[in-house]
C-alpha cells in the first residue's frame, strides 16, 4: 500500500510546495486548484528520480517556526550587513570560521549552508571534503565562539530535528 | 480528392514530414529504410511538382494560404509557372543526387537522410513562398542543412572549407534580417505580391529607405548565387564536401537567382515607380566581373571537382548577367539555362566523384595517374555532361547558350564576348581534364584488382537520370521553351492589387 | 491611480537608486580586477535586473513584466553556477 | 521527306557497326555501309530534279522560342556535297577495313566516322542556321573523337585537343554571326537569307558579322593564321585522314564561305580579307609542304595550301572565280582522298611515314606507286588531270584583279609562286618516296596491300582522270547546278574544255611547273636555309600556351582569393555597406514626420550599460571567458530593452536563450584556446577593420534612426483585430507565432531541429584534446560537483518545470509560449548536467533527443494536418470556449498542439546540442553510428 | 529616445562587425552574436518604439506593432542554432585542423606558446 | 494609505539594492563584496517586489502575490551562487585581504580539507 502510495505520489511535501507555488503564480480559482493538482502530482511522479536525497521532513511547525526565524534573521543580518558597508573598509574584520558540523545528510546541509549564507555577514564558503566542517567567511568578525554556537543554536539544531538526522 | 487541393505545399510537406518521421526509431535504426522512404519521397515529389506544372500552365498562379488567413496577412505559398520549374528542377536533382548517396556516401555520416529532406524542404519552400520574411525562413532552413551536410563524412578540407561557408552565410543572413527591418518599415507588409503593389505608390520619405533594403536582399541573394566579390566561398565549398550534397547544392546558387528574380524583377522592377529597376545598374559591372572571373577561376582549376565548382559559378554569373540584362526575352532564356545548367554541372559533380573514387591516390586531380576501373562508361558520362557545359551541341547547353545570346544582342558588345568565352574556356578546360583523367594514365589496367573500385549501379542510375535530362531537354526544347517562357512572363505582369481581391 | 506625490517621488528615488546600483555593478565589472569578481558583478547585474523590471511595471501600472523577472530570477542563477563551474572544472557537463 | 532520311539514316547507321562489332570485321563492314550507301542512294534519287533547278524543302517546328527549326534543304551546292561526302566516305570505310588493325576497336571507330558523316550532311543539308551551327559543331566533336582514336599516343590527344579548340572557338565565333545575321534579317532560315544579301550588306552590323563568320570559316577550313591545328590532326588514324582533308571538315569551312557567298561577298570588306588570307594561306602551306619529311605532314600542308587557294578564289571579285572555285573543291577533294590512302597504304605496308626512309618503293609496290603518281600529279596541276583544269581557272581568275589596288599584280604572280610550290612538292612525294635509291631501315618489307585496300584509291584516280581528259562528261552538270547555288544566279559562259588554246594561264602553269622542277632540283640548298630556322611545334605552342593562360588564371584568381575569411567578409560587409549607404546618401532628412520621444534615465543608463557591455566584449575578445562574461552585460541588456519597449514575448526568449548561449559557450571554451594570441592583428589591421566597422555601424544605426522616425503603415491592425476573435488569444504576438505566421514558426523550428542534428553530426568521432589544466596551468578543482550546487539543483527542477507549464499555458493570452517554455524546462535539465554530470543523468534520463525533436515537429505538423480534416489550409486553426461546472469557462485551441510540439522540439534540439556538447569527453559522447 | 537607440544599434554592429573581422573563430563567433543582437533590435525597430503599450489585449490602450515582435522571435531563434553550429564548427575545425584560426592556419603561439602548450594535454 | 506604505517599502528596497551594489563596488577584497550583493541586494529584491504586490492590490483591488516566486528563486539561489563563487575564487587563489582572521585556512579550504589540514 505504501509502495503503491510512494510511486502515485512519491514526493508529497514537493507536491504541496508546487500546489501552492502553482497558486501563487495563478489568481486563485477553482480551475487553476484542479490544473495545479494535477501538475502538483505529475511534475513529482517525472522528476522523481532526479533528488537523490530523500530527507524527509516530518517536522511541519518546526519548519514554519524555521522558516519564520529564518526571515527575521535575514531582515536583521541586512540591516546590519548594510550598516557594515557603508563605514569606512579600514574598520572591516573580515574573517574566517571552521564550523564543525554535526550532521551529514545532504539535503540538511545544504539548507544550513543556505540558511548560514543568508544571514548576519556570513557566507558559506566551502565544505570540507570529510563533511564534518563548513567554511564560512564572516564579514565582520568579532568573536568566532559565540558566531558558532549561534548558528548550531539558531539553525543546525532545529535541521536535525526536522530531519531527524 | 480534397487532398488535391494542398497540392502547393506538398513539396514543402512531404520532405518535412519524412525529414522528421526519419529521426523516430523505426527508420533512425534501419538506413535501408530510410533510403528507401527517402527515394519514394524524391519520386513523389517529382510527381507533385510535375502536376504543379502542369496546374500552373492550365490556371496561371494560384495561392495556398496558410491558416486560411488571407494575403497579405498569412502567409501565402504561390505556385506559378516559374516556382513549379524550380520544383521540377530540385526534384529531379534531389532524386539523382540521393540515388547517388545510397551507394554508400549516406553511411559516412550521421543524419544525411533527415538532413537531406530538409535541405529540399528549405528549397522547395523557398521557390513557393510569397513572403519575403518567410522566404528568409526557408532560407535558414536550406542554409542550416546545408551546413550540416556540408560537413557530411567529415575531412579536413571539408571542414575547413565549411569554416568559411558557415561564418560568411552567418553574416549573410544578419544583413537579410537588417534588410527585411528596412522593407517592412518602408513597405508595412511581407507579402512579396503586396510589395510589389505598393512599390509605385510609396511615399518620398520611403523610398530611399526601400532601396537600401532592396540593395541588400539583394547583396543577400548575391551572396547566395556567388555574385562577384561574394563568391570566394563556393568553389571550395563545393568541390571539397561530399559528392552527392556538390551535387544537390548545384541549385544552391540558383536560389540566390531565383529570389533575385522574385524581389527584384517581380517587386523592384519595371512597374515599381521611382523604385524601377535599382538593381541593374548595380548588377551589371558585378555579374559581368563575376562571369569573367569565373572563367578566370574555370582556368585555374587543378582539380574536376575545383573545374565543376567554378563551372557553377560561371553559369551563376551567367544568368546574374541575364537579371542584369532585365528583359523578359533575356529572362526566359535565363530559367531555360538555369535548368540546363544545374543539370549539367551537378552530372559534372557526380561523375567526377565516380572517378575520385577510381583512380587512388590521385583523386580528382589533373594529373597523369592511374586509369580508372570503368573507362569506358565514365568517358562517356564525361564527354556527354562536359559537351552540356560547354554548351555544344546536341546537348541543353546549346539551346541555352544561343537563347541568352539572342536575347542578349542589343548589349552584344558586352554580354557577348564573356558568354562565348566562357563556352571556351570550359572547352579548352574540360578536354583537357577528360584527356588527363581518361587517356593519360600509368601503368595500364595491371593494378592489383582489391583496389579496382566500380561504380554502384545506383550511382550509375544517378548519373543517367541526370545526363538523361540534358538530351531531353533539347528533344523536347520546344514545349519547355514555352514553359519558360510563361515563367519570364508573368515574372513581368503588372502587379495587382491584392487589396481588391480581398 | 497610483498618482500621489509620495508615490512618484518613491518610485523615481528608488529607479534612480537602482539604476545607480546597475551603474557600480558595471563599474565593478570594468576594474574586476579578477575574473570572480566580473562574475559576481554580473551576478548582481541580474538580480538589480529584476528590480528594473519590477519598477518599469510599476510605473507602467502593469502585469506584463512579472514572466521577465522571473525569468531573470531563476535563469541568472543558472549562468552564475555555469560560469563557476567552468572556473573550477573547465568542463562544465561532466 | 527523302531529304529528311538523308542525314537521319546516316545517323542511325552510327549505331550499327556499334552493334555489329561483336560479329567480325567482314560483318561489321558490311553492316556498316549499308545506312551511307543507303543516304547515297536517296540523293542519287534526287540528283535529277537538282539538276533540273530544283530545291528540295523539308521542315518541322522544333525550338521556335530559339528560332530553331528542324529543317533541311538541298540545292546544287548541298547535293555536290552530299556527293563527296557519302561516295568518299564510302571508300574510306571500305579502305579502313584494311587500314585498322586488329587491336583497333572498329565498331568504334565506325561509329565516329558515320557521326562525322552525318554532322557534314547535316551541314550541307541544314535551311535553319541554328540547326547549321548544330552540326557545324557536332563536326568539331566527331573529328575530336576521330583525331584522338589512338587516344594513348601524346601527339593524338593533344592534336585533337588543338583542332578541337581552335574549329570550337570559330564554332562561337560563327554562332555570333549567324545569330546576327537573324538579328538583321529576321530569319533563320538559310533560302530567306540567301535572299536578303543587300539587306545584310546594307547593315551596320556587316563588319561584324563578317568578321565572326571568316572567323569561323577559317578556323575550320585552317586558313592562315588559324591553319596549325591541321597537320597535327593528322595523328589521327591514316582514313580519318584522308576524309578529313578531302571531304569533310576543313571543306565545311570553304562550303561555309561558298553558301554564304551570294549574301556575304560583293564588298571590298569581303574580297580584301578573304584574297589575303587565301593566298597568304596557299603560300604558306606550299611553302611548309616542301620541307615536311612526314608523308602524311606533306599531305596536310598540301591542304591548308590548297584550301588557301579556295579561299583566294572565292575572294577574287568575279564570278568565274567563285565557279573555279566548286570546282577544285571537288577536285581536291578527290586526289586529296586518294593521296592520304595511298600515304597510308606505305605507312601499312613499310610501317614508315618519314620520306628519309622511304626510297625506292616502285620496285617494291608499283601499282600502288602508280596511283599516287597521278593523284601527286593531279595535285601538281599537270595536264589531263583534273587539277590541272581549276588550277588554270584560277590563274586566268587572278588576272584581271582589282581587290589589291595597285598591288593587284601580285596576285597572278604569287599564285604562279604557290602553283611553283605545288609542283615542287609534288615532285618531292613522288620521288622521294617511290625513286631516290633504297628503302632505309624499315620496320617492314614494303610490297603491294590487299587487292581491296586498293579499290578505293583506283576508284578515286580514275575519277581524277575522266574530270582531268572529259571535265564536261564528267562532272560538267554537277558543277553548273553547284555553281549555280554558289551564285544564286545565271552562271556565266564557261566551257570546263582540256585545252583553250595558248594563253597567259597556260604559260602560268608551264612557269609553275618549271619553276617547281628548278625548286626541287635545288632542295639540297632550300632544305639547309630551311633548316637554320628553329621548328615551330604548333602542337607544343598551343600547349604552352594554354599552360601560361592556366598559369596567368592561377595568379589572377590567388590574387583576388587569398584563402582568407577576412576578406569574403570584408568583402560582403563593404558591398553591404555600398549597397545601404548609397541610398542614404541620397535621402535629404533623415528625420521623418514622426516627433522623437525623450529618453527617461532608465533608458539612458540601459543605454550606457549596452554600449559598456559591447565596448568591454570587443576590448576583452581575446581573453575568451571574460569577453563571454561581458556580451552577457549586452544579452540581458537587449532583453531588458525588448520589455521596455512593450516585447514582453521577445524579453523573454531573448533571456533564455542568452542563458542558453552561455552554457552553449562555455561548454565549448573548455576545448577552445582560452585566449586569442595577442599579436592576432596588426595595428594598421586594426584601424582598417575599425575603420569599417564603423563605418558599417553609422549606416546601420542612420538607418535604424530613420525607420524609427518614420510612421508606419502597416498591415498590422489587421492581427489585432482579429487575434482575438479569429485566433482565440489575446497575446497578439503569440498568436501570429502560432496562427497568423504559424508557418514561419514551423520553419524555426525545423531550423533549431536541423542545428541539434547538424551538431549532432559535428560531434560524433571529434577528438579533441581535454585540458588538464585552466590557461594558467593550475589544474582544476577536484569537486566534480558541488554539493549545495547539487541539492539545490534537484529541488530547482520541480519549480522550473512547474514554471516552464505556467509560461506555456499562459501563451495564447499572456507573454509566455511554448518556445520560451520549451528553454526553461531544457535549461532545467541542462542545469541538472551541470550540477550532476552526464552519466547521472543518462541513468536517469535515457532519451534520445532527436527522436524527442521528431515528436515535436510531428505534433506542431500534425496540429496544423488537422485542418485538412475540414477541408481547410495547413495551419488553420481551431478554438472554441467550454463551461465546466466549478471550473468555469475555459478555452480549448488547436495552437495549443502546435505549441506543444515548438515545446518538445525546443527541449530535443536545445538538449540534443548542450548534452552532446557537455558528453564529449565520456562515455556517452556522440559516435559515427549508422547501422 | 529614437536617436539613443539607433546609436545602441550602431555601437553594437560596430563591435559586431569588428570582431567578425578577427582571424580566431571564438573572436568571429562572438561577433555574430554581438551582431545578431544588433540585428534583432535593427528589426524590432521596424515598427518603431513603444512604451507601455505591449500587444496584449486589454492591457493597455494603444498597441506596439506585434508582427515585428513576432518576426525578431524567430530571428532570435533561428541566430540561437545558428550560433550554435558556428561554434561547435569552431570545436570541430579546432579539432581538425589543430587550431582555431578561421583560415586553418598554425599559428606560432609566440608570448603565449606555454599556455597553448597547455592546451595540448593528452586526453584521459 | 497604501501610497505611504508602497513607498515606503520602494525606499527601503531601493537603498538595500544601492547598499548591496556600493559594497560591491567598495568593499576591499573579493570575499567581502561577495557579502554584500548575496544579502543586501535579495532583500532589496524582496522589499520591491512586496511593493509591487501591494501596488497591484491597490490598483486592481485583488490580491496577486506571484512576486512571491521570484523571492522564493532569488532566496534558493542566492546562497548557492555565493558559494560557487566563493568556490572559484578559492580555487583561483585569489588573494584575501591581509587583516582576514584564520586566513591561513585558505589553503585547506581550497583543497576541501579539515583546518588541521587532514
Ligand atoms: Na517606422
Ligand atoms: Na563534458
Amino acid at each position: 500500500m505504501a509502495k503503491v502510495f510512494n510511486k502515485l505520489l512519491p514526493m508529497p511535501m514537493h507536491s504541496l510546495m508546487l500546489l501552492i507555488v502553482w497558486l501563487l503564480l495563478n489568481d486563485f480559482s477553482v480551475g487553476h486548484l484542479v490544473l495545479g493538482s494535477f501538475l502538483a502530482w505529475l511534475i513529482p511522479v517525472l522528476t522523481f528520480p532526479y533528488v537523490d536525497d530523500q530527507s524527509k521532513a516530518r517536522k511541519p511547525v518546526k519548519i514554519v517556526v524555521y522558516f519564520l526565524r529564518l526571515v527575521r534573521d535575514i531582515i536583521q543580518s541586512n540591516i546590519e550587513v548594510a550598516l557594515r558597508v557603508m563605514y569606512p573598509n579600514r574598520t572591516l574584520q573580515p574573517g574566517i570560521v571552521a564550523y564543525p558540523l554535526s550532521m551529514k545528510a545532504e539535503f540538511p546541509l545544504t539548507v544550513l549552508a543556505s540558511s548560514v549564507s543568508l544571514t548576519p555577514g556570513t557566507v558559506s564558503v566551502e565544505f570540507s571534503d570529510d563533511r564534518r566542517w563548513l567554511y564560512i567567511h564572516v564579514l565582520h568578525l568579532q568573536d568566532e565562539q559565540k558566531l558558532i554556537s549561534e548558528i548550531r543554536q539558531r539553525y543546525e539544531k532545529p535541521l536535525r530535528e526536522i530531519f531527524s538526522c | 480528392m480534397s487532398l488535391l487541393q494542398h497540392m502547393v505545399f506538398f513539396p514543402v510537406l512531404i520532405p518535412l514530414l519524412m525529414g522528421t518521421v526519419l529521426l523516430l526509431p523505426f527508420f533512425h535504426k534501419y538506413i535501408r529504410r530510410q533510403r528507401v522512404a527517402v527515394i519514394i519521397a524524391n519520386l513523389l515529389l517529382l510527381v507533385v511538382a510535375v502536376k504543379l506544372l502542369a496546374d500552373s500552365l492550365q490556371t496561371g498562379t494560384t495561392m495556398y494560404m496558410m491558416g486560411d488567413w488571407q494575403a497579405p496577412f498569412g502567409i501565402a505559398l504561390v505556385n506559378d509557372p516559374l516556382a513549379s520549374v524550380m520544383l521540377v528542377l530540385s526534384s529531379v536533382l534531389g532524386l539523382a543526387a540521393h540515388l547517388y548517396a545510397c551507394a554508400g556516401d549516406d553511411k559516412r555520416g550521421m543524419f544525411f537522410h533527415p538532413l537531406f529532406m530538409f535541405q529540399m524542404m528549405g528549397i522547395n519552400g523557398a521557390f513557393l513562398t510569397g513572403d519575403v520574411f518567410n522566404l528568409f525562413v526557408f532560407f535558414e532552413i536550406l542554409l542550416m542543412a546545408s551546413y550540416a551536410l556540408i560537413i557530411h563524412g567529415g575531412g579536413k578540407q571539408r571542414t575547413q572549407s565549411a569554416v568559411h561557408y558557415v561564418l560568411l552565410n552567418l553574416a549573410g543572413s544578419s544583413f537579410f534580417l537588417i534588410g527585411l527591418g528596412i522593407i517592412y518599415a518602408a513597405f508595412g507588409t511581407l507579402n512579396l505580391a503586396d510589395m510589389a503593389h505598393k512599390a509605385a505608390q510609396l511615399d518620398e520619405d520611403n523610398i530611399q529607405l526601400a532601396k537600401s533594403g532592396a540593395m541588400l536582399l539583394l547583396i543577400v541573394f548575391g551572396l547566395k548565387a556567388a555574385l562577384l566579390p561574394l563568391h570566394f566561398w563556393l568553389p571550395r565549398t563545393y568541390s571539397y564536401t561530399a559528392t552527392p550534397v556538390a551535387a544537390l547544392f548545384a541549385i544552391m546558387t540558383k536560389v540566390g537567382i531565383y529570389s533575385i528574380w522574385r524581389v527584384h524583377t517581380a517587386v523592384f522592377g519595371n512597374h515599381a515607380g521611382d523604385l524601377a529597376n535599382i538593381t541593374p545598374e548595380w548588377l551589371w559591372p558585378l555579374a559581368w566581373l563575376t562571369l569573367v572571373m569565373a572563367v578566370v577561376a574555370v582556368l585555374a582549376s587543378q582539380s574536376l571537382k575545383m573545374m565543376a565548382s567554378n563551372l557553377i559559378a560561371v553559369s551563376a554569373g551567367t544568368l546574374l548577367l541575364a537579371i542584369a540584362v532585365n528583359t523578359e526575352q533575356a529572362t526566359a532564356a535565363a530559367i531555360y539555362y538555369l535548368i540546363h545548367s544545374t543539370l549539367a554541372s551537378a552530372a559534372l559533380l557526380l561523375i567526377a566523384g565516380l572517378i575520385t573514387d577510381q583512380r587512388g591516390q590521385a583523386q580528382d586531380r589533373l594529373v597523369k595517374a592511374r586509369a580508372v576501373s570503368q573507362p569506358a562508361m565514365l568517358g562517356i558520362f564525361f564527354f556527354i555532361a562536359a559537351l552540356a557545359l560547354i554548351g555544344m551541341p546536341p546537348l541543353s547547353g546549346f539551346v541555352g547558350k544561343v537563347m541568352l545570346l539572342q536575347a542578349t544582342t542589343a548589349d552584344a558588345g558586352w554580354v557577348w564576348p564573356p558568354l562565348l568565352i566562357s563556352g571556351l574556356a570550359a572547352l579548352v578546360m574540360l578536354s583537357r581534364a577528360g584527356s588527363t583523367v581518361f587517356w593519360r594514365t600509368s601503368g595500364g589496367n595491371s593494378s592489383n584488382t582489391a583496389e579496382k573500385v566500380r561504380a554502384h549501379p545506383l550511382q550509375v542510375i544517378a548519373v543517367l537520370v541526370l545526363l538523361l535530362a540534358l538530351p531531353l531537354m533539347v528533344i523536347f526544347g520546344g514545349a519547355l521553351t514555352e514553359i519558360t517562357q510563361r515563367a519570364a512572363e508573368i515574372l513581368y505582369l503588372a502587379p495587382q492589387p491584392l487589396a481588391e481581391a480581398l | 491611480m497610483l498618482s500621489s506625490i509620495v508615490l512618484q517621488g518613491a518610485m523615481m528615488i528608488t529607479t534612480a537608486l537602482v539604476v545607480l546600483a546597475l551603474l557600480m555593478n558595471v563599474w565593478r565589472m570594468i576594474i574586476g580586477p579578477t575574473v570572480t569578481d566580473r562574475i559576481l558583478a554580473l551576478d548582481t547585474l541580474y538580480i538589480n535586473s529584476i528590480a528594473l523590471i519590477i519598477m518599469l511595471g510599476l510605473y507602467n501600472g502593469s502585469a506584463l513584466y512579472f514572466e521577465g523577472a522571473l525569468l531573470i530570477a531563476m535563469l541568472g542563477f543558472v549562468s552564475t553556477a555555469a560560469l563557476c563551474k567552468y572556473m573550477l572544472r573547465g568542463d562544465i557537463i561532466e | 521527306m527523302t531529304l529528311f532520311w538523308i542525314p537521319v539514316l546516316a545517323l542511325l547507321g552510327t549505331l550499327v557497326p556499334l552493334l555489329t562489332y561483336r560479329f567480325g570485321r567482314r560483318t561489321t563492314l558490311a553492316t556498316t555501309v549499308i545506312a551511307p550507301a543507303a543516304s547515297l542512294f536517296l540523293v542519287l534519287s534526287l540528283l535529277p530534279d537538282v539538276y533540273a533547278g530544283q530545291v528540295f524543302m523539308w521542315q518541322h517546328e522544333w525550338i521556335p522560342a530559339a528560332g530553331l527549326t528542324l529543317s533541311f534543304q538541298m540545292d546544287g551546292l548541298g547535293l555536290l556535297f552530299c556527293l563527296l561526302i557519302l561516295g568518299i566516305g564510302l571508300l574510306v570505310i571500305l579502305y579502313a577495313r584494311y587500314y585498322l588493325s586488329e587491336k583497333d576497336h572498329m565498331g568504334r571507330f565506325y561509329a565516329y566516322l558515320i557521326l562525322f558523316m552525318t554532322a557534314m550532311l547535316g551541314i550541307v543539308l541544314s535551311d535553319n542556321l541554328l540547326q547549321l551551327w548544330f552540326f557545324w559543331e557536332l563536326t568539331s566533336i566527331s573529328s575530336f573523337l576521330l583525331i584522338s582514336f589512338w587516344s594513348h599516343k601524346t601527339e593524338a590527344r593533344k592534336g585533337a585537343r588543338m583542332a578541337l579548340t581552335i574549329t570550337g572557338a570559330g564554332g562561337l565565333a560563327l554562332l555570333a554571326a549567324f545569330i546576327l545575321m537573324a538579328e538583321v534579317t529576321g530569319t533563320y532560315s538559310l533560302r530567306e537569307i540567301l535572299a536578303s544579301g543587300d539587306m545584310l550588306r546594307d547593315s551596320s552590323l556587316y563588319p561584324a558579322i563578317i568578321a565572326l563568320f571568316l572567323l569561323g570559316a577559317f578556323t575550320k577550313s585552317a586558313q592562315f593564321p588559324f591553319h596549325f591545328w591541321l597537320p597535327h590532326a593528322m595523328a589521327a588514324p591514316t582514313p580519318v585522314s584522308a576524309y578529313l582533308h578531302s571531304a569533310t571538315m576543313v571543306k565545311a569551312g570553304v562550303f561555309m564561305l561558298a553558301r554564304f557567298y551570294p549574301v556575304l561577298s560583293g564588298t571590298d570588306l569581303w574580297f580584301t580579307v578573304v584574297s589575303i588570307v587565301g593566298l597568304s594561306t596557299l603560300l604558306l602551306g606550299a611553302y611548309t609542304a616542301l620541307f615536311k619529311h612526314d608523308l602524311k605532314g606533306l599531305l596536310a600542308y598540301s591542304t591548308i595550301s590548297h584550301l588557301g587557294l579556295i579561299t583566294l578564289l572565292f575572294g577574287l571579285d568575279t564570278r568565274m572565280a567563285a565557279i573555279a572555285a566548286v570546282f577544285h573543291i571537288i577536285n581536291h577533294a578527290v586526289f586529296k582522298a586518294s593521296l592520304f590512302m595511298a600515304a597510308g597504304i606505305i605507312d601499312h605496308e613499310s610501317g614508315s611515314r618519314d620520306m628519309r626512309q622511304l626510297n625506292g618503293l616502285w620496285k617494291y609496290m608499283p601499282y600502288t606507286a602508280t596511283l599516287a603518281m597521278v593523284a601527286a600529279a593531279s595535285m601538281a596541276g599537270v595536264p589531263l588531270l583534273n587539277g590541272f583544269l581549276s588550277k588554270e581557272m584560277l590563274f586566268a581568275e587572278t588576272l584581271h584583279q582589282t581587290t589589291l589596288g595597285s598591288l593587284s599584280w601580285l596576285i597572278p604572280v604569287l599564285a604562279t609562286v604557290g602553283g611553283a610550290l605545288a609542283v615542287a612538292y609534288s615532285l618531292r612525294f613522288i620521288h622521294d618516296v617511290f625513286f631516290n635509291g633504297e628503302p632505309i631501315n624499315l620496320p617492314k618489307t614494303p610490297h603491294e596491300p590487299p587487292r581491296y585496300m586498293r579499290v578505293p584509291v583506283e576508284v578515286l584516280v580514275v575519277i581524277c582522270l575522266l574530270v582531268g581528259v572529259v571535265p564536261n562528261f564528267a562532272v560538267g552538270d554537277l558543277l553548273n547546278t553547284a555553281a549555280g547555288a554558289v551564285l544564286q544566279a545565271p552562271l556565266p559562259e564557261f566551257s570546263l574544255a582540256v585545252w583553250h588554246g595558248f594563253n597567259i594561264p597556260l604559260l602560268m602553269s608551264l612557269l609553275a611547273v618549271a619553276g617547281g622542277a628548278v625548286l626541287y632540283l635545288n632542295r639540297r640548298h632550300l632544305f639547309g636555309l630551311q633548316g637554320q630556322f628553329a621548328d615551330i611545334d604548333a602542337k607544343y605552342e598551343f600547349e604552352r600556351s594554354v599552360q601560361w593562360v592556366t598559369r596567368k588564371a592561377v595568379a589572377v584568381q590567388a590574387l583576388f582569393d587569398n584563402g582568407k575569411l577576412q576578406r569574403y567578409v570584408i568583402m560582403l560587409v563593404l558591398l553591404a555597406l555600398a549597397g545601404a549607404g548609397w541610398p542614404l546618401i541620397q535621402l535629404a532628412d533623415v528625420n521623418g514626420s514622426v516627433e522623437p520621444t525623450k529618453a527617461d534615465m532608465p533608458m539612458v543608463a540601459g543605454a550606457i550599460i549596452l554600449v559598456i557591455g559591447t565596448v568591454l566584449t570587443v576590448l576583452y575578445s581575446h581573453l575568451r571567458l571574460l569577453a563571454l562574461i561581458m556580451i552577457s552585460i549586452v544579452g540581458l541588456m537587449v532583453a531588458i530593452a525588448f520589455a521596455y519597449f512593450s516585447a514582453p514575448d521577445l524579453a523573454l526568449t531573448q533571456l533564455s536563450v542568452e542563458v542558453a548561449t552561455i552554457i552553449l559557450f562555455l561548454l565549448a571554451l573548455y576545448y577552445l584556446p582560452q585566449r586569442t594570441p595577442l599579436k592576432e592583428s596588426s595595428i594598421q589591421r586594426i584601424v582598417r577593420d575599425f575603420g569599417i566597422a564603423s563605418a558599417v555601424g553609422a549606416v546601420v544605426g542612420t538607418l535604424c534612426y530613420a525607420m524609427l522616425t518614420r510612421p508606419l503603415d502597416s498591415i498590422s491592425g489587421f492581427f489585432l483585430e482579429n487575434s482575438k476573435t479569429g485566433g482565440g488569444g489575446t497575446n497578439v504576438v503569440n498568436v501570429i507565432l502560432v496562427d497568423f505566421r504559424g508557418f514561419d514558426t514551423m520553419g524555426e523550428i525545423t531550423v533549431l531541429g536541423i542545428a541539434a542534428l547538424g551538431i549532432y553530426k559535428l560531434l560524433a568521432g571529434m577528438r579533441l584534446y581535454l585540458p588538464a589544466a585552466d590557461h594558467e596551468g593550475q589544474a582544476w578543482s577536484k569537486d566534480k560537483n558541488p554539493l549545495m550546487l547539487a541539492v539545490v539543483s534537484q529541488s530547482l527542477l520541480p519549480l522550473a518545470l512547474l514554471v516552464s507549464a505556467y509560461i506555456f499555458l499562459r501563451g495564447h493570452n499572456m507573454p509566455g509560449g511554448g518556445f520560451i517554455a520549451g528553454l526553461i524546462t531544457a535549461i532545467a535539465l541542462v542545469q541538472q548536467y551541470v550540477a550532476h554530470g552526464s552519466s547521472w543523468m543518462k541513468a536517469r534520463l535515457n532519451l534520445p533527443y532527436h527522436v524527442l525533436i521528431a515528436v515535436g515537429l510531428l505534433l506542431s505538423i500534425g496540429a496544423g494536418l488537422g485542418s485538412w480534416l475540414f477541408g481547410r489550409p495547413f495551419l488553420t486553426t481551431w478554438f472554441d470556449y467550454f463551461y465546466l461546472p466549478l471550473i468555469g469557462k475555459f478555452e480549448l485551441a488547436s495552437a495549443l498542439v502546435f505549441d506543444l510540439g515548438v515545446y518538445f522540439t525546443v527541449i530535443g534540439a536545445t538538449l540534443l546540442i548542450l548534452a552532446n556538447l557537455g558528453q564529449l569527453n565520456s562515455a556517452e559522447r556522440p559516435r559515427i553510428g549508422v547501422r | 529616445m529614437e536617436t539613443i537607440y539607433a546609436i545602441c544599434v550602431g555601437a553594437m554592429t560596430t563591435g559586431g562587425v569588428f570582431l567578425v573581422l578577427r582571424g580566431y573563430t571564438f573572436a568571429v563567433v562572438l561577433g555574430l552574436t554581438l551582431l545578431s543582437y544588433a540585428v534583432n533590435l535593427f528589426l524590432f525597430a521596424s515598427g518603431n518604439l513603444k512604451i507601455d503599450a505591449a500587444a496584449i489585449l486589454g492591457e493597455s490602450e494603444s498597441y506596439a506593432d506585434p508582427l515585428p515582435q513576432a518576426l525578431v522571435l524567430t530571428a532570435i531563434v533561428i541566430g540561437f542554432a545558428m550560433t550554435a553550429f558556428a561554434l561547435i564548427l569552431a570545436l570541430r575545425a579546432r579539432s581538425d585542423l589543430g587550431n582555431d584560426h578561421v583560415d586553418g592556419k598554425t599559428v606560432i603561439y609566440d608570448e603565449l606558446g606555454q599556455n597553448s602548450a597547455n592546451q595540448r594535454g593528452e586526453n584521459q | 494609505m497604501s501610497d505611504y506604505l508602497i513607498a515606503t517599502l520602494l525606499i527601503i528596497g531601493g537603498l538595500f539594492i544601492f547598499v548591496g551594489s556600493f559594497g560591491l563596488l567598495k568593499l576591499p577584497d573579493f570575499y567581502t563584496r561577495l557579502h554584500a550583493p548575496t544579502k543586501a541586494t535579495t532583500l532589496g529584491i524582496g522589499a520591491v517586489l512586496m511593493a509591487s504586490v501591494a501596488a497591484t492590490a491597490a490598483r486592481d483591488g485583488s490580491f496577486s502575490v506571484h512576486e512571491i516566486v521570484i523571492s522564493l528563486f532569488l532566496f534558493i539561489t542566492a546562497p548557492v551562487s555565493a558559494n560557487m563563487l566563493a568556490k572559484a575564487a578559492l580555487h583561483k587563489k585569489v588573494p584575501m585581504r591581509e587583516n582576514t582572521r584564520n586566513r591561513e585556512l585558505q589553503k585547506v579550504m581550497a583543497e576541501q580539507k579539515a583546518p588541521d589540514g587532514q
